[in-house]
């Protein structure tokens, strides 16, 4: 396992984000003008290093999705910018945009549902190679043929449709669709939460094969904290749209800094018996995006919320070394 | 020690797609039955002199309306002493065709307004719109039109035919696009930058394709029966030609002196749609994939 | 010694399908007592969901029970008529589902399925239908319960989703609560919460829990008693503590091996090679011998029996075969040694 | 029924059930149509026709059994001089609304018809008059601009019969007629139906029945299960298909009578190939009508003349002079020049026994050896495509209002009319010359004698194919006694009762 | 909500005058001219030159369709060329009886549709299921004046059960509710095969949704499963044929309304288009038209009703 201490010691920077959002209109009335927004990704900076897996977590609608989305484009940006191999791509039209499809992919949450149920799963990969390259229908087949058995498939699985695969083989044709092209940059969306354990294990392995064989960085978003311990390099927690802390995962795991990430971390269950643990109960439940609280979006649920907290926001600052945090308290 | 290579998964032997659909397809029984009847109708058409003895369009005034099982005329003759088995028999060349080629235009139509509409929420209310223009357009009005416009040729029975399938389809597909165009693995091909042409044609469509053939198979009773309408206004099929729209409509006048005349061309309808429908059914079965795991 | 609630014995569950009968469930025995939490795990496919849909008798319509005897407080549920049956559902025995996007009703209100059971099996009127329902929410920790009731499942959280699942489960104060998988796809404060909430009902009311789960520290935090289900059969049973700290059947042991270790950043995964085998694949010995690196000749002949480890802990290998009982089991392997 | 119901409620009467409302003295007739209006100046269809004869009367009408013009709400009238026709009327009669029936009714009337910006339908059809005068009280003179012999069979046409001058001011007589007819205009609900009562008033004896209901039920066979269940108690224009159900009918009676509608097969007389005589020879030649009429059912009566049997100027001698079938001479005909290699277009309106006719002479005329094809229309593009001569040959009709030959051959035929009622586009100076002669003299004799010249030439050089002239027909339930129908299909109500 | 119809409305008006000009722009083309049709067979050029005039029908295509649009705008729809009935006045005539045997109908169609659709799903491909396949079959193939007139046979003509035709009574007496029986029949059961098929396919789609097993779990009556918890959620396709025939049937239906001797607005349309009664035309199409739309917006009103999820904004 690497930490970052292992890497060079000047990590290249492959994508940088400042200060993204996303909002989502809320239409209203006759004209259907816009009422309000969901603030789904209110403020993200962060630098992701090549080779590196940065995992992202934090409770369910606080922005993971709609973040990896908008990195690939697949949403429109608010406001903020961009940069992948030191280019801004927010502006690109779609066809300079179409080379940068190339390097960057996404491995979805459900495979069984990212996969067209009535289409081969050979084809699926084969359309790839045919929408991004020029390779004769001969070449298009020895590509897929040799993906499969990169990722643990068989030939014989080329003329299968997806609900013939168990759950496993299903995220590897996933895994295989989204390094078809050589891609240095991956977003894995909740990619192993629906495998059971077993399987899960064998597809982080496949993961972690990879990326040693290309120099891959990954994005990894996850619920699983246990998973994000194994498999990434960085963590960042995520709230309300808002990044609320960021730092190595060993910095997270036994230091964290942020009260909602002391939380997050307490309400692991450990798979042995009798650890007793202290957990922090938060009360309530997220706060509306549409309508987030003022000054720190965490107060209304903090345990150590101070007045101070409700009226001013906490910079995301580094409180130590690459270690960033967004509280008034933090440490 | 086992790997993952060793172990003793047995491998189906894969069988080209068309031969899938097709086994899957001769399980179904009642699908089996509709391409038999569907297969019959064809060759009947194609064949029709070696199955007759009358000349379909031959008149013979003095034999006029003998009921079924006559000698020499099995299902008997009409108000012109034309023998009704030539007519039904010659008549399935149009009417198949008719039917067949209205109903494709139309579908085409209909799936490209639908899809669009469905797929792009900025077109959807114009398209909308104009598919309520064409719905209230009477029928009648647009035959008048296509005729004073284009003239009165058997294609353009078609497109009027085909006109009218073009709102109901269209809203039909615009409902299954709307739920399709949701699901993750279109999200997942847009990530792959597929264009939008691609996942319409490529992924949504296969997927929308139940509904479609509901309507596609039920679309053909009418297309047939609307063929009468417009050879009576004059556009298409003239008489004598045998058609069994018009065979039907004709036959109205004599329901009461000579039933057969509109039992007969309406049985050889309903045993075109009746086997279009289970044949229909039958392939959306075989081309569902699932179809293994659903039993 | 505590009270008998549920007791399975050798239930078979079978499918019809294009590829002929396929069996889910071979020959599964399990028990749950009052007041008592087992969790059933094991891979994706491996016959949980329809062990307990056999229990609950809500099988999908091509799937039956073929054999086997389940005991719902010593009375016997197959030979109930499907109306008597109904009424013991979502009372005496109710069930959480897998899924809980998708096991709400999503044109009811939450407040129309809630009152449902209620006034089905406590015969109530609507309105104290409604008075119980709003305790019921509160009960799982759910704010404002008195709006929620007239919204739909959509308008809430996946989380508080769940939690109506629960509610609405535990409504008629059941006996016995089927969860299947009833935090998976949940974060973990989300999942912690509705862990507690069915510990301490359990222990409010005295119910019997059948938890079914993948992640082994929900397992660890709930369970009284573990059984491990591997390719429709059940290859080991036994106290929690058994199962983490002395795991005998070498699935098991790769299914711990599997889980990352939140606390151990020096942790390495070892996955357990290759698939779960299909319902119609034909494997003869023991089911999981293609895949265990300490399968030996017998494994691959002769299906293994229960092997008592300790009391309670029982498992289906060959390697727990006591000496002295070999001769019994096979007097192959007994002329060997 | 009856006059106390007030007119609004009329609508909703149950006058649907069976039974209770065809009762003692009512009865109900069905029409395919709705009427279009019931103003004779502004209407010209005869489903209103059938209407507005209950309710106006005309100065003449035809006797249906001798054929001859007769005074109605004339008395008497002469001629002073060629152009001159000096009519005296009956008095003491009253229009429905009160306004006495005089001279200058009369005059209203007539001009009324006349004047362009009226923009009557039918104005040609006074067309030839000059000047109409109110003399006095009960004398009219109307001046024609040449002289016209069938102007009194004109003024027998329904679209000349007298309205009342104040109603017209007043009201529109479209929806709200009033003559001096039998019966009185009550309630009209378009499109469902149109009841009359009886004019309590009526200058000329005892009316028999109480109320009237036209009742609009498009569909003919539906129309006789209704006569079957006593729903409606009299139909007309019976279609020859349905002829054997209704005469099966245990509680109806069918009538039939000769007629003066006709129907022929016509050529596109600006048409090369439609000039040639042994071209048309060989058509009529190939056409066998005995065959065609047989079709019939008994409905048609087989005779070559062009003006029927019940027409003014009708001759016996014309029933054989067409040219007869022939089917040899047809096939030499058709192979000596060619006939068969261009493609006929065989012309058809969409309606009545048009397409029957259509499909059996197509036959015909394929066996012949000619290449007929089809062509059907509906009946407004037809009028258009044949008012334009856009066919080779084509089927038409005429039924014939005033029953006086001039009416037919001259719209029809005359080289005036060509592009309009001429839809033959037939042009023959000799022809016209006997057709205007049968106009312009005022001495009936001659003209009877003119037209049959006229008949007679048109059959010599096979200018149209007789097909058939139709008979008048009605199904009327058993209790209906004194229903009188003449051979233009109209009916009065009059003296008809119920037992 | 309120903004959905708004919204339609607003679209409803350009639909209209899009319409008004394809419709008054093909009449303008097909061949069939008005003032022929009212002169008859015998009329004159110089009849029709003054039947024209006073119809106003010498003017140029845009005067006279500009004529109609601002008449029409200020609510007045013209008069018919054939009658010179007002066109609004006659369409009111025949609209409540074209309302009458639409919903008549639909209420057949839909009871029959309904529950075969129900039977066939709750017995998939048994025998039950495949005679209601075949009578949907039937349904759609038989023509309705076939049907009609079996009907009239059987029913009025010899058991004189119920009258031939017509349609005058009041909807709510004995006389009226006889009156429709088989006209709603004849015109009801193409609509129900539609919607028996509609409602089998998309019944099996839900019938084996986890929340009906979540139902069943919960001890819910079988009935229940079958009526609240899974047809609701089928309802929303099955609503949008039912919406589908709806209008369709509003437009007037020709042949059933020949049949029966009903006065309804098809019959109205169509004898208006063979006459070339452009304002008779016009008004009869607008009017479908407009509840197309209104039966559009209610079918998404019902939509939101039946799904909690749809919404419009
Ligand atoms: N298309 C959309 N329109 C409006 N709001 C949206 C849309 N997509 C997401 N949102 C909202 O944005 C917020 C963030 O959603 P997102 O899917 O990114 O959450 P997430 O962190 O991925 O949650 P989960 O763990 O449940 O997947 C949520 O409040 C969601 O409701
Ligand atoms: N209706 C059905 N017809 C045929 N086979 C079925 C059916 N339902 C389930 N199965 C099969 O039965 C086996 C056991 O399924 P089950 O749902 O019990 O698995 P599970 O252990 O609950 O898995 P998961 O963890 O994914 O929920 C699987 O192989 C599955 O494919
Ligand atoms: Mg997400
Ligand atoms: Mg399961």
């Amino acid at each position: 396992m690497k930490t970052v201490e292992e890497l060079p010691s000047k990590p290249e920077v492959l994508l940088e984000l400042e200060n993204v959002k996303k909002y989502f209109p809320i239409k209203g009335g006759v004209l259907k003008r816009v009422v309000g927004n969901v603030k789904a990704v209110e403020s993200v900076s962060l630098q992701l290093y090549k080779g590196e897996s940065l995992g992202v977590v934090g409770e369910s609608g606080c922005g993971k999705s709609t973040l990896g989305r908008t990195i690939l484009g697949l949403e429109e940006l608010t406001d903020g910018k961009i940069s992948f191999d030191h280019q801004e791509i927010q502006d690109l039209s779609r066809k300079e945009k179409k080379k940068f499809v190339k390097e960057m992919q996404m491995i979805f949450q459900d495979p069984y549902a990212s996969l067209n149920p009535r289409q081969r799963i050979g084809h699926a990969l084969d359309e790839v190679f045919k929408m991004h390259t020029d390779m004769s229908a001969g070449e298009r087949k020895d590509a897929v043929l040799s993906l499969l058995r990169e990722v643990g498939l068989k030939p014989e699985h080329y003329d299968r449709y997806p609900h013939e695969f168990s759950g496993g083989q299903r995220q590897r044709i996933g895994i295989a669709r989204a390094i078809a092209l050589n891609p240095s940059f991956i977003i894995c969306d909740e990619a192993v939460s629906a495998l059971d354990v077993s399987v899960q294990a064998q597809v982080l392995k496949l993961l972690k094969t990879i990326q040693e064989k290309y120099n891959l960085s990954y994005m990894f978003i996850s619920h699983d904290l246990g998973v994000v311990r194994y498999f990434c390099d960085r963590v960042l927690v995520m709230y309300l749209g808002n990044t609320v802390e960021m730092s190595d995962v060993s910095k997270i795991f036994n230091n964290p800094l942020h009260p909602y990430t002391k939380a997050l971390l307490s309400a692991i269950p450990r798979p042995t018996v009798n650890a007793k643990r202290e957990r922090i109960r938060l009360v309530g439940d997220m706060p509306n995006p549409a309508n987030p609280p003022s000054g720190c979006p965490f107060h209304t649920r903090c345990p150590i919320a101070q007045e101070i907290c409700r009226v001013d926001k906490p910079a995301f600052v580094e409180h130590e070394k690459d270690h960033f945090a967004a509280c008034h308290f933090a440490g | 020690m086992a790997t993952a290579e060793t172990v003793t998964v047995k491998e189906k032997k894969r069988e080209k797609y068309y031969v899938t659909t097709i086994r899957r397809l001769f399980k179904n029984k009642l699908a089996v039955a509709g391409l038999i009847i569907v297969i019959l109708q064809i060759l009947m058409a194609i064949f029709a002199p070696m199955i007759t003895i009358h000349d379909p369009i031959k008149q013979n005034l003095a034999s006029s309306e003998l009921p079924v099982f006559s000698e020499g005329h099995w299902l008997g003759t009409d108000n012109y002493g034309r023998d009704v088995w030539s007519r039904i028999v010659y008549g399935a060349r149009i009417s198949l065709v008719v039917g067949i080629v209205a109903v494709s235009l139309g579908l085409i139509g209909g799936v490209v307004l639908g899809m669009l509409a469905g797929f792009y929420p900025k077109l959807d209310a114009v398209i909308m719109r104009i598919v309520d223009l064409l719905f209230s357009f009477p029928g009648i009005l647009l035959a008048m039109l296509i005729i004073a416009i284009l003239g009165t040729s058997l294609v353009n029975v078609a497109i009027a035919i085909s006109i009218w399938s073009i709102p109901t389809c269209a809203r039909i597909v615009r409902g299954s696009v709307l739920s399709i165009k949701e699901k993750e693995y279109i999200m997942a091909m847009r990530s792959m930058g597929a264009s939008d042409l691609r996942i319409m044609a490529r992924h949504i469509l296969p997927n929308a394709t139940a509904p479609i053939i509901v309507f596609a198979t039920m679309r053909m009773a009418t297309a047939i029966l609307s063929t009468a309408s417009l050879s009576y206004l004059g556009l298409g099929a003239q008489p004598p030609t045998p058609e069994w729209g018009a065979m039907i409509s004709q036959g109205q006048d004599f329901m009461w002196s000579s039933p057969h005349l509109t039992i007969v061309p309406g049985i050889a309808i309903m045993l075109t749609v009746f086997a279009f429908n289970v044949l229909g059914d039958g392939l959306r079965d075989a081309l569902d994939p699932n179809m293994d795991l659903q039993q | 010694m505590a009270q008998r609630l549920l007791e399975v014995n050798n239930l078979v569950t079978s499918f019809r399908t294009s590829e002929g009968t396929l069996q889910a469930v071979r020959d599964v025995s399990f028990h749950v007592d009052k007041g008592e939490t087992l969790c059933i795990v094991g891979e994706s496919g491996c016959g949980k969901s329809i062990t307990s849909l056999s229990v609950m008798r809500l099988l999908p319509s091509n799937g039956s029970i073929e054999s086997g005897e389940i005991l719902l407080n010593n009375e016997p549920l197959q030979n109930l008529s499907n109306e008597q049956m109904r009424k013991i559902r979502g009372n005496k025995m109710s069930m959480i589902f897998q899924e809980p996007m998708t096991a709400l009703n999503p044109v009811l209100t939450i407040g129309y399925q809630l009152r449902e059971p209620l006034m089905l099996h406590h015969k109530v009127s609507k309105s104290q239908a409604s008075k119980q329902s709003i305790e019921l929410l509160k009960q799982v920790g759910i704010p404002n319960a008195e709006k929620r009731l007239n919204q739909y499942p959509h308008e809430l959280s996946g989380g508080m989703r769940q939690r109506v699942m629960i509610a609405m489960a535990l409504a008629c104060h059941p006996t016995l609560l089927i969860a299947d998988e009833p935090t998976t796809a949940l974060d973990v404060t989300i999942q912690a919460q509705i862990l507690d909430l069915i510990n301490d009902l359990k222990e409010k009311l005295d119910m019997g829990v059948l938890m079914i789960t993948h992640d082994m520290g929900v397992v660890a935090e709930v369970a009284d008693r573990v059984m491990v289900m591997y390719a429709g059969k059940k290859i080991e049973e036994g106290p929690v503590e058994e199962i983490f700290n002395n795991p005998s059947h070498p699935y098991t042991i790769g299914l711990l091996n599997s889980v990352p270790n939140v606390d151990d950043p020096e942790f390495e995964l070892e996955p357990i090679p290759g698939n779960m085998p299909g319902l119609n694949e034909q494997i003869s010995g023991c089911r999981f011998h293609p895949r265990c690196k300490f399968a030996m000749d017998k494994c691959k002949v002769v299906s293994p029996p229960d092997f008592e480890i300790s009391k309670g802990h029982s498992a289906k290998c060959w390697l727990n075969e006591k000496e002295g009982e070999k001769d019994e089991n096979s007097g192959r392997v007994a002329v060997e040694a | 029924g009856g006059s106390t119901i007030p007119e609004g409620e009329q609508g909703s009467d149950s006058n649907a059930e069976p039974s209770a409302s065809s009762g003692e003295n009512e009865i109900i007739y069905a029409s395919t149509s709705d009427a279009v209006g019931l103003s004779p100046t502004m209407t010209n269809d005869s489903v209103s026709s059938n209407v507005m004869t209950q309710i106006y009367e005309n100065l003449f009408e035809r006797n249906p059994e001798t054929m001859e013009l007769e005074p109605k709400l004339a008395e008497s009238y002469e001629n002073t001089d060629e152009l001159t026709w000096v009519i005296k009327l009956k008095e003491g009669i009253k229009f429905q609304d009160g306004t006495p029936f005089n001279a200058e009714a009369v005059k209203y009337s007539f001009d009324k018809l006349r004047d362009p910006a009226t923009g009557a339908p039918r104005a040609s059809l006074l067309e030839p008059v000059d000047t109409v005068t109110a003399v006095d009280e009960t004398t009219v003179e109307i001046k024609t601009k040449y002289p016209y012999g069938p102007l009194l069979a004109a003024l027998s046409h329904s679209n000349a019969a007298i309205i009342s001058p104040t109603a017209d001011e007043k009201q529109d007589l479209m929806q709200n007629p009033v003559g001096t007819g039998p019966f009185k205009f009550v309630s009209w609900e378009q499109g469902n139906q149109i009841v009359l009562e009886k004019n309590a008033d009526y200058w000329d004896g005892e009316v028999g029945l109480d109320k009237v209901t036209f009742k609009i039920v498009p569909e003919i066979s539906t129309a006789i299960s209704m006569l079957q269940t006593g729903e409606v108690s009299f139909l007309d224009a019976l279609p020859p298909e349905q002829i054997s159900r209704i005469e099966g009918l245990e509680n109806v009676e069918v009538t039939k009578q000769e007629g003066t509608p006709v129907y022929y097969l016509t050529f596109n007389h600006s048409q090369e190939r439609n000039q040639n005589p042994d071209f048309r020879k060989a058509v009529a030649s190939a056409i066998d009508r005995d065959a065609f009429v047989e079709k019939l059912n008994g409905l048609g009566v087989r005779s070559d003349s062009v003006l029927g049997p019940k027409v003014f100027g009708y001759n016996e001698e014309a029933d054989k002079a067409g040219t007869p079938y022939d089917p040899e001479l047809a096939k030499q005909l058709v192979e000596e020049n060619g006939f068969g290699d261009e493609p006929i277009k065989l012309l058809a309106a969409n309606r009545d026994n048009f397409v029957l006719m259509a499909e059996i002479v197509q036959s015909q005329l394929t066996e012949a050896g000619f290449n007929v094809e089809i062509e059907m229309m509906e009946w407004a593009t037809f009028l258009d495509t044949a008012r334009s001569g856009q066919y080779d040959l084509t089927f038409l009709s005429w039924s014939n209002v005033t029953s006086d030959g001039s009416e037919m051959l001259y719209p029809n035929f005359h080289s005036d009319n060509v592009g309009n009622s001429n839809r033959a586009q037939y042009s023959d100076a000799e022809f016209d010359k006997l057709v205007e002669a049968s106009r312009t003299t005022v001495d009936q004799a001659e003209r009877e004698k003119h037209l049959h010249d006229a008949n007679m030439y048109m059959l010599n050089n096979d200018v149209a194919v007789v097909m058939y002239h139709g008979l008048v027909t009605s199904a009327t339930d058993n209790s209906i006694k004194g229903l009188k129908i003449d051979p233009n299909g109209q009916w009065s109500l009059k003296d008809v009762t119920r037992e | 909500m309120v903004a959905l119809i708004i919204r339609r409305i607003f679209q409803l008006a350009f639909l209209l005058f899009g319409i008004s000009f394809l419709v008054f722009s093909s009449m303008y083309i097909a061949p069939g001219n008005p003032a022929a049709i009212i002169g008859g067979p015998t009329a004159t050029a110089s009849d029709i030159a003054a039947i024209e005039a006073n119809l106003g029908l010498d003017d140029p295509f845009l005067t006279q369709y500009v004529r109609y649009v601002s008449n029409a705008v200020q609510g007045d729809f013209g008069y018919s060329y054939q009658t010179s009935q007002p066109v609004a006045e006659a369409i009111a005539v025949r609209f409540p009886n074209t309302l009458k045997l639409a919903i008549a109908s639909m209420v057949v169609a839909v009871i029959i549709g309904i529950i075969t659709g129900l039977i066939s799903a709750l017995r998939q491909n048994s025998w039950l299921d495949a005679s209601a396949t075949t009578f949907a079959l039937a349904g759609i193939s038989i023509p309705n004046f076939w049907l009609g007139a079996l009907l009239i046979l059987i029913f009025a003509v010899n058991l004189q059960w119920l009258p031939v035709g017509g349609l005058s009574s009041p909807f709510y007496t004995i006389e009226g509710i006889k009156q429709l029986i088989l006209p709603a029949i004849t015109l009801g059961t193409g609509s129900a095969a539609m919607i028996a098929r509609m409602t089998r396919s998309s019944m099996l789609e839900v019938i084996r949704a986890d929340y009906v097993r979540t139902a069943r779990a919960k001890g819910v009556k079988e009935r229940d499963v079958i009526w609240i918890h899974t047809l609701k959620n089928a309802m929303i396709p099955i609503i949008t044929v039912i919406g589908l025939n709806f209008g369709f049937l509003l437009g007037g239906t020709i042949i059933t309304e020949k049949v029966f001797a009903i006065n309804g607005v098809g019959r109205l349309m169509i004898d208006a288009i063979a006459a070339r009664d452009f304002p008779m035309v016009q008004g009869s199409v607008l009017l479908v038209a407009t509840l197309f739309v209104v039966v559009n917006l209610l079918v998404d009103i019902i939509y939101t009703y039946i799904d909690p999820r749809i919404k419009y904004d």
